[in-house]
């Protein structure tokens, strides 16, 4: 099997051959890897590299899967799949493209009037979730063209609260 | 002592105060909100009654829900846990006005401290050393600037309700001056419905370094030893420990005196925390006291090897305290960690959202008072702790390594959380030294990137995962199998 | 110090030795058979080798291929933990000579304790007391009995060699004395190739109270308290605690004394266990020494905050011990409960299986050292222990209740375990009150019997559970949705 | 529903009726309960009888469950359920009717031989397993007709390892 997998911005090409049903060999620009696993559960795996052993825990949802190693979460995609299935999901590390809130808040203030030209980073819409406020910020330069936050209204994820004409020249 | 408690809270800190409850022989009553059916804090109570919206106001803020839920389970106390009501004094009041018992200090001590302004004057007329400032709330703002010369800038301008950071500015220069104490008056009047201000000389680099003080009602005054919790975010601690780096014996002595001093002062009684600042001189100054339990009591609880719930609530049944200052002695080094659901790469930003998978660190020294588990969607109405991982080593060093290695063993999926971010500041250079100052985030970590580099085994995780069926085909020698399950007839989905 | 280190064991025990070696930044080597490839310890360790068959002589028993599992991975000392080859002479020799630095004493003083004859030579001749008997293997069964007449009946006939209750004999009465001693012998001979046997006066009723202690190799020598160990099924260990609920800090003084003295006697190094039989008088006697870490090593560590196997690692690689017995103060009480993989109601015959489903207690003063997890399987080839569950609490009543909440806390679907009898014994009279003599349980639970006085409840459960689809259809606020599950698709299975 | 459950020797005869998905109506002999209850996961349930609120932890088996309750097991049996299946298998909580291990063992004694006259109780055969041994005892009165184990063997669960013919009048 060949595998197209994205992690943060990096898209590595990986082959997998499996020898019987706990080892395969993998072959990548990292070079060729030996290894030897076994599943403790749904969400955990075990990995035995070249003699080094690694748990890997593991959450899938929509061709994206969350691996923590040593503590560390890696959100890893199949682009392969996130292309055939069309209905693509923003990965959860990435860094966001459009003004919605990450999760359902509360509008504290709106900094911004349409009409706006704003700066990439620039501060646009205050709002408050869990007892923390956050500011949701411009992902671009460009011009605020219309704006669908109210400050005290509830806000859920992918709602695009303020729209932004990109400047063409960014 | 009581039959029956009524726990005015949820989550971690009412599952923690249920446990003492049970251990004492107490029965339980949880309350939740609709958001809560499933939490952990109803699953470990004896009873539970359902108490309205998931809008805290609706629910764990609303006073006469939960005085009925009291009165109508036959509880004979309250036990407020922190933060929602535990603070109030006019639901303590409203307890004793009920015929229930308030467990935590009488109203008018909560009243007098939890004004900022008046808890100044009770420290200064009981000996305790306060920063300097202005003795009273500012009334003319236009009229301030011949203070704040006296007392030399830099200056912080401070609310004198409430607290988490709002209606509090830093003013370095005098030409700031009067619209910082304009603007944090706006928004204490609108956070705290009191815009009343007032200013004290701004100490940094400074430690944030408490005492946690058990008080009877028989006027018997106990300090447990400090705490450390200069480890903050936004305003909010992450990592708490004792001994305090800077602590010495002398040092303790004093401030151990001081604390003891300030309870005296304000009539305490029950468990309570006097916060200090202490600068980089070692010069300690009263900043308030926290007329509750704290979410980092178990530090103390592991090194003192006392229960601060079952003292609280043998205070509350008017029980006098078995013990005296010098039954106690702490002996370790203890650590604690918060563990919020949120994102330590997009600022610390809230992560509600469904606990898919946990596994929670165990074995020697370690202690995880969790709210949640896997499978429990974490509200996004509440405060966003879902466990406070706490460690005890016999040398800070100890405690230090042990932290690290509880941190990796603990699987959260689902919702994100800063342990990565917890592991890079217990293994940095200057936490190691000891320089936990309060701008220590800002100063160190304000450009933390994570750690990537198992990124190739993460890859060959995605891989492997994806080679074996989910669910292991398990025969085993002693002729029992498992329930057949669904999982077994899936197989491998992509092969 | 070490950069790597091989566990020559399995199971939580081992998890537990690789958690303190990951804490000091030493690398792990697991050793595993056939039947534990995806055992906890493999899932723990830096690096496993599989070393054999499931069978212990065909894997950890093998001295060969352990040695040649530290070689070829660079290990530089191996852990025994306690069980297998933690007590062999043969191969503490054979890591020496291979190079590799055995965690552990000297194979000479493991060969001397390990001959009870030989041991109680050395006590005697360093001034520890030992219980009246003969001072040499008996020779000549037939002349015997004038030895048996000086020292008095009750008598317990002893071999040398071994443990766990084989070889051994109570005699009450003269005529018995012959058949007792050839039989002892036989029985010896067969389990430890090795038929010597002695006799000593049986002290009944009589505490088990053993000190550990802890020796480096400059001749500094420490004890840190006793541990009493009195509550025994089959000779065997079920629960621990400390303090001894015997013990006056006279006492304590005395046998701490006679403990240090015992691993002076011996030449001992590194950490050991000094055992010794306290009767109903409070008179003590020497009984063994154990030349490994202790299953109940958890209950000192929690009382003292020393992490001994820290210590074992420290003193093999050379260090001084940093610790003077004026360093050592214990703070509360702590009690360990052993949870085995067994039947309480079918005379603790063990129970092993797939583990379905594993809840593990935890909160304030609670620590489980655990060696499987859910989805595995017990495997029937070794020892049954699956975890010690070790409590702390401020007084040992506080430890009590502690302990009974913990254990009804820890669910443990798919083996048998003796929870429910842990519970009721902890609860018991007896218990309470401290009469902790080794004939416990004879003499208390003999006839117990589970009390299902929630069989209504059970009845409703296994309704209710018919009710409930088996995955909960998972829809919350923040648009989040669990991944879908076949369960999804099942729904009733009834209705 | 109507169900016949049997935990140990006793069997309640008990009538649910689901109100919604998260409450019913118990009848029994024990007089009627109202109970609301919710599942936390595969293993555990959260029911609430008049207030009460109980978790149980459940195994599923063969229409046997094991549950526990406050630190207690119950094997709870669906009579209904084993007589439709035949293929009726021993409940974990009864007494074994046959000399056979309850777990994979080594022999370690033969006491008896075939013609002797055994008492119900009366130890027949010592096995080992787990470091410990047991005494597989005679589960009535009888006369051993057939030894099927020898000293050093090993043993299965399900293997007699003694036939014992029942004395008529026991």
């Amino acid at each position: 099997m060949n595998y197209q997998l994205k992690i943060d911005d990096t898209v590595a090409s990986l082959e997998i051959q499996a020898l019987d049903n706990c080892s395969a060999d993998i072959v990548s620009d990292s070079g060729n890897i030996h290894v030897t696993y076994s599943r403790i559960s749904e969400n955990q795996i075990y990995i035995s590299c070249n003699g080094e052993g690694r748990n890997a825990y593991i959450h899938r949802s929509n061709g994206t899967k969350t691996i923590i190693i040593d503590g560390v979460p890696y959100y890893v995609e199949d682009v392969d799949k996130l292309t055939q299935g069309g209905n693509r999901k923003k990965a959860p590390g990435n860094t966001p493209q459009e003004v919605t809130p990450p999760m359902p808040s509360i509008v504290v203030k709106v900094m911004v009037q349409t009409g706006d030209e704003v700066a990439m980073g620039q501060g646009l819409v205050v709002v408050s979730a869990m007892k923390m406020e956050t500011t949701l910020k411009a992902p671009y330069d460009g011009m605020v063209t219309g704006i669908h936050a109210e400050e005290g209204g509830k806000v859920m994820p992918g709602e695009i609260l303020v729209d932004i004409k990109k400047n063409e020249d960014a | 002592m009581f039959t029956k408690i009524l726990i005015a809270n949820r989550g971690e800190i009412a599952v923690r105060i249920m446990r003492t409850c049970r251990e004492m022989g107490i029965a339980t009553v949880a309350v939740y909100s609709d958001a809560d059916s499933r939490s952990l804090h109803v699953l470990s109570a004896d009873q539970a009654v359902h108490i309205g919206d998931a809008e805290p106001s609706k629910s764990y803020l609303d006073i006469d829900k939960i005085i009925d839920a009291a009165k109508s389970t036959g509880a004979e106390a309250i036990h407020p846990g922190y933060g929602f009501l535990a603070e109030n004094a006019v639901f303590a009041e409203r307890c004793e006005s009920s015929g229930l018992t308030f467990i935590g200090p009488p109203p008018q001590v909560i009243r007098d401290l939890g004004d900022k302004i008046t808890a100044r004057k009770i420290m200064t007329a009981g000996g305790v050393p306060v920063i300097p400032g202005t003795e009273e709330g500012i009334d003319d703002i236009s009229a301030v600037s011949a203070d704040a010369a006296k007392i030399g800038y830099p200056l912080l301008v401070k609310a004198a309700a409430g607290g988490g950071g709002k209606g509090m500015r830093v003013v370095y220069d005098p030409t700031d001056l009067e619209e910082a104490c304009a603007s944090a008056s706006r928004e204490a009047a609108g956070a705290f419905g009191n815009g009343t201000i007032f200013i004290e000389k701004y100490l940094s680099p400074s430690r944030h370094v408490e005492f946690q003080i058990l008080a009877d009602s028989f006027g018997n005054v106990i300090h447990l030893n400090e705490r450390e919790c200069s480890i903050q975010r936004r305003h909010q601690k992450i990592i708490e420990e004792t001994p305090s780096p800077v602590m010495t014996p002398e040092l303790r002595q004093k401030m151990g005196e001081a604390a003891v001093a300030a309870a005296r002062a304000s009539g305490y009684v029950n468990a309570g925390t006097v916060e200090f600042i202490v600068d980089s001189q070692g010069t300690f100054y009263f900043l308030e006291v926290n007329t509750r339990l704290q979410v980092e009591h178990p530090v103390t609880e592991m090194t003192t090897g006392i229960d601060l719930v079952r003292y609280q609530i043998s205070i509350a049944a008017g029980e006098k305290l078995s013990l005296v200052q010098k039954d106690i002695s702490a002996k370790g080094h203890a650590i604690e960690c918060r563990i919020y659901a949120e994102d330590p790469e997009q600022g610390f930003f809230p992560s509600p959202g469904i606990i898919h998978y946990m596994k929670e660190p165990s074995g020697p020294g370690i202690r995880n008072d969790c709210g949640v588990y896997t499978g429990f969607p974490v509200p996004f109405e509440y405060d966003p702790i879902v466990s406070k991982l706490v460690v005890h080593g016999n040398t800070r060093k100890d405690a230090i390594s042990r932290m690290i290695r509880a941190l990796q063993e603990y699987i959260i999926l689902g919702i994100k959380t800063p342990v990565p971010f917890l592991i890079d500041v217990l293994k940095s250079e200057p936490f190691v030294n000891g320089e936990t100052y309060t701008d220590f985030i800002d100063t160190h970590f304000s450009d933390w990137l994570m750690d990537r580099k198992n990124m190739h085994t993460a890859q060959i995780a995605f891989l492997v995962d994806d080679m074996l069926p989910l669910k292991k085909q398990v025969s085993h020698g002693d002729g029992i199998l498992s329930t057949p399950s669904p999982w077994q007839t899936l197989g491998n989905w992509r092969l």
